[in-house]
C-alpha cells in the first residue's frame, strides 16, 4: 500500500509540470499559434522566479515566498512569450522558426544574465527549499486519501490541479474559450463576427507563457536545489503530452499522468522488488515511458485532430 | 435620399490590381438588389469593403443618410449589416448554436448562457422557416443547412441589411426555391438585401434592381423588370453570350465505363454511402448524375477514380476490371477526372502552372528521362496548353497557381485533363462558381470531347446544367440510382421529385 | 505590358535577402549585448566574432569541420520540411548514425581502405532505419511525427548508450572506443591546406550531398512527387502518387542524412567519442536552426551551416576579450528569430517591385 | 588590437562548466583564489566540443591569450596534454585528475612543463563508507553521476569502507545493504530525484551523492523523505542542504593553488605526478559541519591515521565493477543499465 502512495506522490512530480506546461501549449495552439517554444519559456520562467527566491530567501520563506515566485514566473513567462506572439501574429512569421529561436535564446540568455547578475559570476542559481508541506492540516489526516494526496507535497500540486479545472472551464464554458477555439479553427469566421483574432491569439500565447513559466518553476523547485539554465527537455515532452492529449484538457491530464507514471516506474523500479527482479535492464526501464507512449499513440492516433488553423498566420486580407 | 445605404466612388486596390475602380452602389430600403459581374469583376471585394473587412483607398459609405467609417465586421454588425460569405465562415467542429452566437454571446458571471440563445434561435428558425438542428456539428450537416445557419447568424444579430455572396452556387433546385422565398419574405419585412449570383434567371425571379460590374468598374444599375436576361448578360460580359449548347444527336458507341453493383461503406458511420449502383457510360455520350449534395455522388466518383476503395462491386474501363487497381493505373488507362474541389484535389497551389499542367503525366517518358525531368519539354507543353485553352495568369508557366483566379484555375485543370485524351472523362461540378463566359467555354469543351467519341460522366447539382449537357440523366438518392432518363423525356419538376426521393423508377 | 527594363527579380531573391537582413540585425544585437556586458572591450569582442575565424588557415579549416555535421542535420530537417514533415528527431538519427559508424570503425578493422566507406554507409543505414519508425507510424497509423520524433530521440539516446556499453565500451573513460585509423575519412590534402585543423573530406561529401539533394528535389520526378505530397497531400493522391510511401521514403532520406552527419563527425579523426551520458545530441537541434536559416533550401542550408560554424569559431575567440561564448548562441538565436520575419521582408520587396512596375505602365 | 591584453592564468573546462560542483569548479576556485591573492590576470576558456582536437584548440586559444600556466581539469585532457606539452614547451600545464598519455594508452609520458595531479578518491569514499556504518547506518546508497574513473573510485571506496567497518563491528555478513547506481549525467533531474526518493522509501538511510548536480536531486529527495541523509562530494556541501551529514572531499582547489604557488615560487615539480591522498591531506572527510550521531572527530582522526598508514588495502581499479570487489558484509544491489 505504501508503495502505491509513494508511486502516486512521485508521479505528481513528473505529471504536474508536464500537465501545466501542456495546458499552456493548449491555449496557444487552440488560438491558432503553434508553440514549440515551451521549453524556452519554461527556462525563462524558472530563471526569473528562482533568481527571485535566491534574492528574497533571506527575508522571506515558505509558502508566501513560493507564491510570490509563482507570480514572478507567470509574469516572466508571459513576457518572454510575447516575443513569439509578436513574430507569429504581427509579423506572420513561421511559428516553428520563431519557436526554435526562442528555445535557443532562453538558455543562452539565462546563463548570460546569471553570470552578469551574480557576484560570483556563476551560471547556477542556488535556493533553499522551504516550500514542502509535510502534511496539509485536516486533509492530511484523512485515512488513505490523506496519505496519498495531502502529505509530503507542494502547493504547486494543488495549483496544477486548479489550473486543470480552470482551463477546462475557461475553454469550454466561457465566452473567452469559445472565441479562442474559433480563432484556432477558423479565424476568418471569428473575424467575420467581430472577434479580434489578434487579441485572442495574443491571449492564447500569453496564457501559454504564464503556464509554461509556472511549469518551469515547479519543475525546478520539486526536483533540485539549484537552477542551471535547463529543464531537461520537459518543454518538448510537454509538447508531446499536448499532442498525445489531443489538445483537450482532460486528455492532456490523462496523458501527463500516463507519462508521469511511466517515468516514475522507470526511475524507481530499483526500489520496487517486484520490478527490480524482472529480467529487464535499467536502460530498458529508461526507455519504457517513451516506448509506451509510442505504442499508445499507434492505437489512439487514427482520428487525432489538431486545431485546423494552428500554425497558419492570420492575414485579414487573405481568404 | 431614401437609400438605406450608399457606397460612393469606392476604390480598392490590391498589389498589382484595382479590384474596385470608382464604384457606386445605392440600395433602397426593402429591396432585393442584385450584384452582377464576371469572375474577378470585384463583387466580393466591394461587399468586403461594405462589411468593413477591407479599407478602401478612397470613397465613402453613407448609411441611413449618415456618413460612416466601417472599421471592421464588428462595427458592420452593430450597424445592422450582415453577410453570408461566398465561402461559408462557420467553425466546422462547433455546433450550429455555438456558431450562431459566436461574437454576440450572452453570459452570466463570465459563463456562457446557452439556454436563452437556444430559445431565440429556435424562435427565429420557426418564424422564417429556417430549419436547423441547434446541436448538430457543422461538419455533420448539409451545405443547405449550413447556409441556413449563416442566415440565422444575421437574423440573430438583428441585421437589416443582408448581403448574400453567391448563396445559390451550392444549393439544389429545391433549396434554391426555398431560399428565394425566404429572401422575399425578409425583404417584405423591410430588410434590404444585396444578392450576388451568376445565375441570371435567379435575378429575374427575386431582384428588384441590379447593378452590373465589369473589370472592377461600374457599368450601370437597372430595374430588373425592364431588362431581359440576354441584355443583362451582354451588359456584364460586353458581348453576347450563348448558353444554349448546340449538340447534335449521336449514336452512343461501345461501353467505356461500366459500374456493376457498386457499394461503398463509410468508415466512420458504417453507413453505405453508395448502394448497389450499376450503370454504363458509352463512347460519344454524356451522362449526368443529378441529385442533392450528399447523396453519395462524391463517394461514387471517389470509388470510380480510386480515391477510396469500393466495398463490393466491379468497375471496368474499356472492359478491363480496375476495381483493385491503383489511382495511377486508372489515370494511365483512359480515365481523366476534373474533381469537385479544385483546391483540395485538383491543384498543388504552391506549384507553378507548368508543374500543375503535367501533374498527371510527369512520370511519362515525354517529360522525364532516367528520373530527371525534361524541363524544356515541360515548358513547351505548358505553353501550348496555355495558348490553346486561353489560361490567363500574370507570369505564364511560372505563375504560382495559388495566385490565379478561380476561373482560370478551373481552366488549367480542364486543359490538363482534356488534353490527356481520355477514354472516359469524369467532371464533377465543372462550372461551380464560374461566370457565364467561363461556363459557356467549359460546356463547349465537354461537348467537344463527347463529339470526339469520348465517354463523359458529369456530376452536377445545377439542374439547368444537367438538362443542357446530358444525353442521359441518372439521379442519385441516398446512395441509390433512382432514375435513368433522357432529358427530353422529363421535366425539371419531375427530376426534382426524383432528387427529393419522392419518386423512383419502377424497375431497372 | 511591355518590359523595357526591369528590376532584378527581388521576389525570388527575397529568401537570401531576408536571411541577410536577419543576420545583420542579429549581429547588431550582438554589439548591443557586448556593449552592455563590457563596453570597453565590446569592439574587440565584435571584431573577434567577425574576423576570428578568418585569422589563419587552421581557423578556416575548423569552420569547415564544424560545419560538416550541422550541414547534414540541417539538410535532414530541410528535406523533411519539403514534405511538410517536421524532423525534430534528427538528434536520434544522428546518434544512431554515429553509433553505426563507430561500431564498424572499431570492430571491422580488416576492411582496409574500404573501412571508412563501410563505416559511413553503416551510419547512413542506421540513421535511415531510425527515422523509419516515425515514418511508418506517420504514414500508416497517423501518429503525429513531432511526438514520435521526440520519443525516438530519447529512445535512441538510451539505446545507443546501452549498445555502446555492450559493444564498443571503454570503461576507463565511460565512452566508446576510438575508431581505427582506417575508418577515418581521408584528409584529401586538407591537412596540408589547413594545417592544425580537423577538416577532412567530410566537408566535400557534405557539399556534394547538398547539391545532390538540390538536384533530387528540383530536377527529378521523385523530388516532384515528394514536394507535391508536402504541398498538398490530397492532390498528390489524386495525381496517383503514393503519399504514404513518399512519407516513409522522405523520412528515410532525412534519417539517412542525419545519420550520415553522425558518421562524418565521429569518423573525422578529431578524437570524438560517444559518451555514455543521458544527453540528447545537440547537433539535431542545431540542424533545425540551420535548416530554417537556410529557408529549407539545400543550398541555403549549406551556406547556413557554414555561417553558423563561422560565427561559432569566431565566437570562441571572443573569450580572449573576456566574453562568454553563450553570446554567440544569443546572436544566433536572434538571427533565427528575425529570419522568421522573412514573409514581411518579402512583402516589402514585393511592394517595391510592383510599385515600380506600376509606375512604368 | 585583437588579443593584446592577455590572461596569465588560464583554465580550460572540459564538458562541464566552471560551476559544475565538480572538478571544473574546484579547480577554478583554486585558480581564482591564487590569482586574486597575487594579482594575476586570469580567464577560463570553453572548448567548442568534446573532442581531443577541440581541447587542443582551446589550449591554443589560452596560449594566444597570453597564458603562462594552464589548468586543465579532468582525465579527458590526458591525450590533449600529451600533445600540448610538446607543442608549447614554455607553457606550464596543471593536469588535474589525470596523466598525459597517448590515445591508445600505450605510452605514458609527462614533460617537465606538466604537473599532473591524481587523487585517491577511493580513500575519501572509503572513509565516508566507514564512518557511515560506524555511525550506525546499515542501509546505504551510492548515487554516482557519469561512470568516470574518479566517480567509480569514490563509489568503490565507499563500498569497501562500509565493508571494513561492518567487519570491525562484528556485524553479520551481508548485513549492510548498498543501492548502487550511476545516473549517466551530471545534471539535476526528476529521474534522479525519483530514484533517490524510491531508495529512501524502501529503507535506504543515507546516500553518497557523487555526481555534480545529481547530488541536488538526491538532496531534494532526502528533504522530502524526512529523517534521511546525504553524503556530499568533492567539497564540503553542508550548506546546500540540511540533510548533508558530511562530505567526502578531495582538495581540488588546494592542489591547484599549490601547483600555481610552486610555479611562481620557482619550485615547480613538473614531470612527476602528485598523488594526493589521505597521507598528504589531499583527500578527507568533512567533519567541521558534520552531523554524525556517534562518529566523533576522534573516531575520524583514528580512521584518518589508519588510512594514512595504509592499514587497509583499498582497491582503486576503475575498470572493474563494484560487485567484482568481493565484499562480504555489504550486500550490493547494483542498479545497472
Ligand atoms: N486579397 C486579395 N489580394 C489580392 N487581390 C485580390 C484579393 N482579393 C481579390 N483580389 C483581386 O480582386 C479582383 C476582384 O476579386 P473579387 O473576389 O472581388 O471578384 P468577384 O467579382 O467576387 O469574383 P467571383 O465571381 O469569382 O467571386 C480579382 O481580380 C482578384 O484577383
Ligand atoms: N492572398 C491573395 N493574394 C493575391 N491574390 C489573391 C489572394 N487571395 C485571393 N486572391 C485572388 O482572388 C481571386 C479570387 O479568388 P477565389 O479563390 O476566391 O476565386 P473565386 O473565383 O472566387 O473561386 P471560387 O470558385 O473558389 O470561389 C483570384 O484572382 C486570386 O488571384
Ligand atoms: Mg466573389
Ligand atoms: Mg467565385
Amino acid at each position: 500500500m505504501s508503495t502505491i502512495f509513494f508511486l502516486i506522490q512521485q508521479t505528481m512530480f513528473f505529471t504536474i509540470p508536464l500537465m501545466v506546461v501542456a495546458l499552456g501549449g493548449m491555449f496557444s495552439e487552440r488560438s491558432g499559434v503553434i508553440n514549440i517554444a515551451l521549453e524556452g519559456i519554461m527556462i525563462m520562467g524558472g530563471f526569473f522566479s528562482i533568481l527571485f527566491i535566491n534574492v528574497m530567501q533571506g527575508t522571506l520563506s515558505g509558502q508566501l515566498l513560493l507564491i510570490l515566485a509563482i507570480i514572478v514566473a507567470t509574469i516572466s513567462g508571459a513576457a518572454f512569450s510575447m516575443l513569439h506572439a509578436y513574430a507569429a501574429i504581427n509579423m506572420k512569421a513561421d511559428q516553428t522558426i520563431s519557436g526554435t529561436a526562442l528555445n535557443m535564446l532562453a538558455p543562452a540568455l539565462s546563463i548570460f544574465m546569471a553570470r552578469m547578475i551574480q557576484p560570483s559570476g556563476v551560471q547556477q542559481i542556488q535556493f533553499t527549499n522551504t516550500f514542502r508541506i509535510e502534511k496539509v492540516p485536516v486533509f492530511g489526516d484523512i485515512p488513505v486519501i490523506g496519505e496519498m494526496f495531502f502529505q509530503n507535497t507542494y502547493i504547486t500540486t494543488y495549483l496544477g490541479v486548479a489550473i486543470l479545472i480552470i482551463s477546462a472551464i475557461v475553454l469550454f464554458k466561457t465566452k473567452f474559450g469559445l472565441r479562442l477555439r474559433a480563432c484556432g479553427e477558423h479565424p476568418q469566421a471569428a473575424d467575420a463576427v467581430g472577434v479580434s483574432v489578434y487579441k485572442m491569439r495574443y491571449s492564447g500565447v500569453a496564457i501559454s507563457g504564464m503556464l509554461a513559466g509556472i511549469g518551469g518553476l515547479i519543475f525546478v523547485v520539486t526536483t533540485s536545489t539549484n537552477f542551471n539554465a535547463n529543464v531537461a527537455g520537459y518543454g518538448f515532452l510537454a509538447l508531446a503530452v499536448l499532442i498525445f492529449g489531443q489538445w483537450n484538457p482532460y486528455r492532456i491530464a490523462g496523458a501527463a499522468l500516463f507519462f508521469g507514471f511511466m517515468k516514475t516506474i522507470s526511475a524507481t523500479y530499483s526500489s520496487i522488488p517486484l520490478l527490480y527482479n524482472l529480467p529487464i535492464t535499467g536502460y530498458f526501464y529508461k526507455m519504457i515511458p517513451y516506448i509506451a507512449t509510442l505504442i499508445v499513440l499507434v492505437f489512439s492516433s487514427k482520428k487525432s485532430q489538431s486545431p485546423k488553423a494552428a500554425g497558419i498566420p492570420y492575414d485579414q486580407g487573405a481568404r | 435620399m431614401d437609400y438605406i445605404i450608399e457606397m460612393r466612388n469606392i476604390v480598392k486596390e490590391f498589389p498589382g490590381i484595382r479590384a474596385n475602380d470608382d464604384i457606386t452602389l445605392q440600395i433602397k430600403k426593402g429591396e432585393i438588389h442584385a450584384l452582377l459581374g464576371e469572375n474577378g469583376a470585384g463583387k466580393s471585394t466591394l461587399m468586403s469593403v461594405l462589411f468593413g473587412m477591407y479599407k478602401p483607398e478612397s470613397g465613402s459609405i453613407v448609411l441611413r443618410g449618415e456618413p460612416v467609417q466601417i472599421s471592421g465586421p464588428k462595427m458592420a454588425n452593430s450597424l445592422g449589416i450582415g453577410m453570408v460569405h461566398q465561402h461559408f465562415k462557420l467553425v466546422h467542429n462547433f455546433t450550429v448554436l455555438q456558431n450562431i452566437i459566436l461574437g454576440v454571446e450572452t453570459t452570466k458571471n463570465g459563463f456562457l448562457k446557452m439556454d436563452e440563445a437556444r430559445k431565440k434561435v429556435m424562435d427565429l428558425s420557426e418564424q422564417y422557416g429556417l430549419k436547423v438542428d441547434p446541436d448538430a456539428l457543422i461538419s455533420d450537416i448539409s451545405v443547405g443547412m449550413q447556409q441556413r445557419v449563416e442566415i440565422l447568424k444575421m437574423l440573430y444579430r438583428d441585421n437589416d441589411i443582408l448581403i448574400f455572396d453567391e448563396p445559390t452556387a451550392v444549393l439544389t433546385p429545391q433549396e434554391i426555391d426555398e431560399l428565394m422565398e425566404i429572401m422575399k419574405g425578409l425583404a417584405a419585412e423591410g430588410k434590404s438585401i444585396i444578392f450576388i449570383t451568376h445565375k441570371l434567371e435567379e435575378i429575374k425571379r427575386v431582384a428588384n434592381r441590379c447593378t452590373v460590374l465589369r473589370l472592377g468598374k461600374y457599368v450601370g444599375t437597372v430595374n430588373v423588370s425592364d431588362i431581359t436576361v440576354e441584355e443583362m448578360s451582354e451588359m456584364m460580359v460586353g458581348r453576347k453570350v450563348i448558353l444554349d449548347i448546340e449538340k447534335e444527336y449521336k449514336e452512343p458507341g461501345k461501353p467505356v465505363l461500366e459500374v456493376e453493383n457498386l457499394t461503398v461503406i463509410d468508415n466512420r458511420s458504417k453507413k453505405d454511402k453508395v448502394k448497389n449502383a450499376s450503370f454504363k457510360v458509352n463512347e460519344g455520350e454524356i451522362i449526368c448524375i443529378a441529385g442533392v449534395d450528399g447523396n453519395g455522388q462524391s463517394e461514387l466518383i471517389y470509388a470510380i477514380t480510386g480515391l477510396i476503395h469500393a466495398d463490393s462491386g466491379v468497375i471496368k474501363i474499356l472492359g478491363e476490371d480496375v476495381t483493385k487497381k491503383s489511382i495511377r493505373y486508372r489515370n494511365t488507362h483512359g480515365l481523366s477526372h476534373i474533381p469537385e474541389d479544385r483546391h483540395k484535389w485538383g491543384l498543388v497551389l504552391d506549384y507553378n502552372l507548368a508543374e500543375n499542367l503535367i501533374l498527371m503525366e510527369y512520370f511519362e517518358d515525354k517529360y522525364q528521362k532516367c528520373g530527371f525531368l525534361k524541363e524544356p519539354e515541360i515548358i513547351k507543353y505548358a505553353e501550348k496548353l496555355i495558348a490553346q485553352y486561353d489560361i490567363r495568369s500574370s507570369e505564364g508557366t511560372k505563375t504560382k497557381v495559388r495566385s490565379m483566379s478561380g476561373g482560370n484555375q478551373q481552366k488549367a485543370i480542364a486543359a490538363r485533363e482534356l488534353s490527356r485524351n481520355p477514354d472516359i472523362l469524369i467532371a464533377v461540378q465543372p462550372t461551380r462558381g464560374l461566370d457565364v463566359g467561363a461556363i459557356e467555354y467549359m460546356h463547349k469543351e465537354i461537348v467537344k470531347a463527347r463529339d470526339n467519341g469520348k465517354a463523359v460522366l458529369v456530376v452536377s447539382f445545377d439542374l439547368s446544367e444537367v438538362m443542357r449537357l446530358a444525353d442521359r440523366i441518372l439521379v442519385m438518392y441516398e446512395g441509390e440510382i433512382v432514375a435513368d432518363v433522357k432529358p427530353s423525356e422529363i421535366t425539371d419538376k419531375e427530376l426534382g421529385l426524383y432528387m427529393a426521393g419522392a419518386k423512383r423508377r419502377e424497375a431497372i | 505590358m511591355k518590359k523595357k527594363f526591369s528590376l532584378p527579380d527581388f521576389t525570388n531573391a527575397a529568401g537570401p535577402i531576408s536571411s541577410i537582413v536577419a543576420i545583420l540585425v542579429g549581429l547588431l544585437s550582438g554589439i548591443i549585448i557586448l556593449l552592455i556586458s563590457n563596453p570597453a572591450r565590446a569592439l574587440d569582442g565584435f571584431l573577434w566574432i567577425i574576423a576570428g575565424s578568418l585569422m589563419s588557415p587552421k581557423d578556416i579549416g575548423n569552420v569547415l569541420y564544424y560545419a560538416t555535421p550541422i550541414i547534414m542535420t540541417g539538410l535532414s530537417v530541410a528535406f523533411a520540411f519539403r514534405t511538410s514533415l517536421f524532423n525534430i528527431g534528427a538528434s536520434g538519427q544522428f546518434i544512431m548514425g554515429a553509433y553505426g559508424a563507430v561500431l564498424v570503425g572499431v570492430k571491422l578493422q580488416s576492411l582496409g581502405s574500404f573501412h571508412w566507406i563501410v563505416a559511413l554507409l553503416t551510419s547512413i543505414v542506421f540513421g535511415a532505419l531510425w527515422a523509419l519508425i516515425p515514418g511508418i507510424l506517420k504514414a500508416y497509423f497517423n501518429v503525429n511525427e513531432v511526438i514520435s520524433f521526440i520519443m525516438t530521440n530519447y529512445i535512441g539516446m538510451y539505446l545507443v548508450n546501452s549498445m555502446v556499453r555492450s559493444t564498443v565500451y571503454h570503461k576507463l573513460t565511460n565512452r566508446s572506443l576510438p575508431v581505427a585509423e582506417s575508418a577515418n575519412i581521408p584528409k584529401i590534402g586538407f591537412d596540408k591546406i589547413f594545417p592544425g585543423s580537423s577538416v577532412n573530406g567530410g566537408i566535400v561529401i557534405a557539399i556534394l550531398i547538398s547539391i545532390l539533394i538540390y538536384i533530387l528535389l528540383n530536377k527529378t520526378t521523385f523530388g516532384f512527387e515528394l514536394k507535391a505530397c508536402g504541398f498538398n497531400n490530397d492532390a498528390s493522391r489524386y495525381a496517383g502518387i503514393n503519399a504514404k510511401k513518399n512519407i516513409v521514403i522522405s523520412l528515410l532520406i532525412a534519417g539517412a542524412l542525419a545519420g550520415m552527419g553522425g558518421g562524418l563527425l565521429y569518423l573525422a579523426g578529431s578524437g570524438k567519442y560517444i559518451y555514455v551520458e543521458d544527453i540528447i545530441a545537440p547537433e539535431g537541434f542545431t540542424g533545425i536552426s540551420v535548416a530554417l536559416l537556410g529557408m529549407s533550401h539545400p543550398i541555403g542550408t549549406l551556406f547556413a551551416g557554414l555561417f553558423v560554424a563561422y560565427i561559432t569559431v569566431g565566437g570562441s575567440y571572443m573569450q580572449l576579450s573576456g566574453f562568454v561564448p553563450e553570446i554567440i548562441d544569443i546572436i544566433t538565436a536572434i538571427i533565427i528569430y528575425f529570419a522568421a520575419f522573412s514573409l514581411i521582408i518579402r512583402n516589402v520587396l514585393y511592394k517595391l517591385k510592383t510599385r515600380n512596375a506600376g509606375d512604368k505602365s | 588590437g585583437l588579443g593584446k591584453s592577455g590572461y596569465e592564468l588560464a583554465l580550460v573546462t572540459d564538458l562541464g562548466t566552471i560551476d559544475d560542483k565538480s572538478f571544473n569548479q574546484g579547480s577554478w576556485e583554486g585558480l581564482k583564489k591564487y590569482a586574486d591573492e597575487h594579482k594575476k590576470t586570469y580567464q577560463y576558456y570553453q572548448p567548442g566540443e568534446g573532442t581531443n582536437a577541440a581541447y587542443l584548440e582551446a589550449i591554443d586559444l589560452a596560449v594566444k591569450g597570453g597564458a603562462k600556466v594552464i589548468v586543465t581539469p579532468g582525465f579527458l585532457f590526458e591525450v590533449p596534454i600529451y600533445e600540448a606539452q610538446k607543442k608549447y614547451p614554455e607553457v606550464m600545464f596543471v593536469l588535474v585528475d589525470g596523466e598525459p598519455h597517448t590515445e591508445d594508452y600505450a605510452t605514458y609520458h609527462t614533460e617537465k612543463n606538466v604537473q599532473p595531479i591524481l587523487y585517491a578518491e577511493e580513500e575519501a569514499g572509503f572513509m565516508a563508507g566507514y564512518a557511515a556504518v560506524k555511525d550506525g547506518f546499515t542501509k546505504l546508497g551510492f548515487q554516482g553521476g557519469m561512470a568516470v574513473p574518479a566517480v567509480i573510485r569514490y563509489g568503490h571506496g565507499f563500498a569497501q569502507g562500509a565493508d571494513v567497518a561492518a567487519k570491525e563491528m562484528g556485524l553479520a555478513e551481508g548485513s549492510i545493504s548498498l543501492m548502487y547506481n550511476y545516473s549517466g549525467d551530471f545534471a539535476a533531474s526528476p529521474e534522479s530525484q525519483a530514484r533517490a526518493a524510491g531508495w529512501y522509501k524502501a529503507g535506504t538511510e543515507v546516500i553518497f551523492a557523487c555526481g555534480g548536480a545529481v547530488g541536488n536531486s538526491v538532496m531534494a529527495a532526502a528533504e522530502a523523505a524526512g529523517g534521511k541523509f546525504v553524503i556530499g562530494v568533492d567539497v564540503d556541501q553542508y550548506a546546500e542542504s540540511e540533510t548533508v551529514i558530511s562530505s567526502a572531499m578531495k582538495m581540488l582547489g588546494n592542489s591547484v593553488y599549490q601547483a600555481l604557488e610552486a610555479y611562481y615560487n620557482k619550485k615547480w615539480e613538473g614531470g612527476t605526478t602528485w598523488v594526493l591522498n589521505a597521507t598528504n591531506d589531499g583527500v578527507g572527510l568533512a567533519m567541521d559541519n558534520a552531523k554524525w550521531r556517534t562518529f566523533s572527530a576522534e573516531d575520524y582522526n583514528t580512521l584518518l591515521k589508519a588510512v594514512q598508514d595504509k592499514a587497509f588495502t583499498i582497491n582503486n581499479k576503475s575498470d572493474i565493477g563494484v560487485t567484482d570487489l568481493g565484499l562480504t558484509y555489504v550486500n550490493i544491489t547494483e542498479v545497472t543499465d
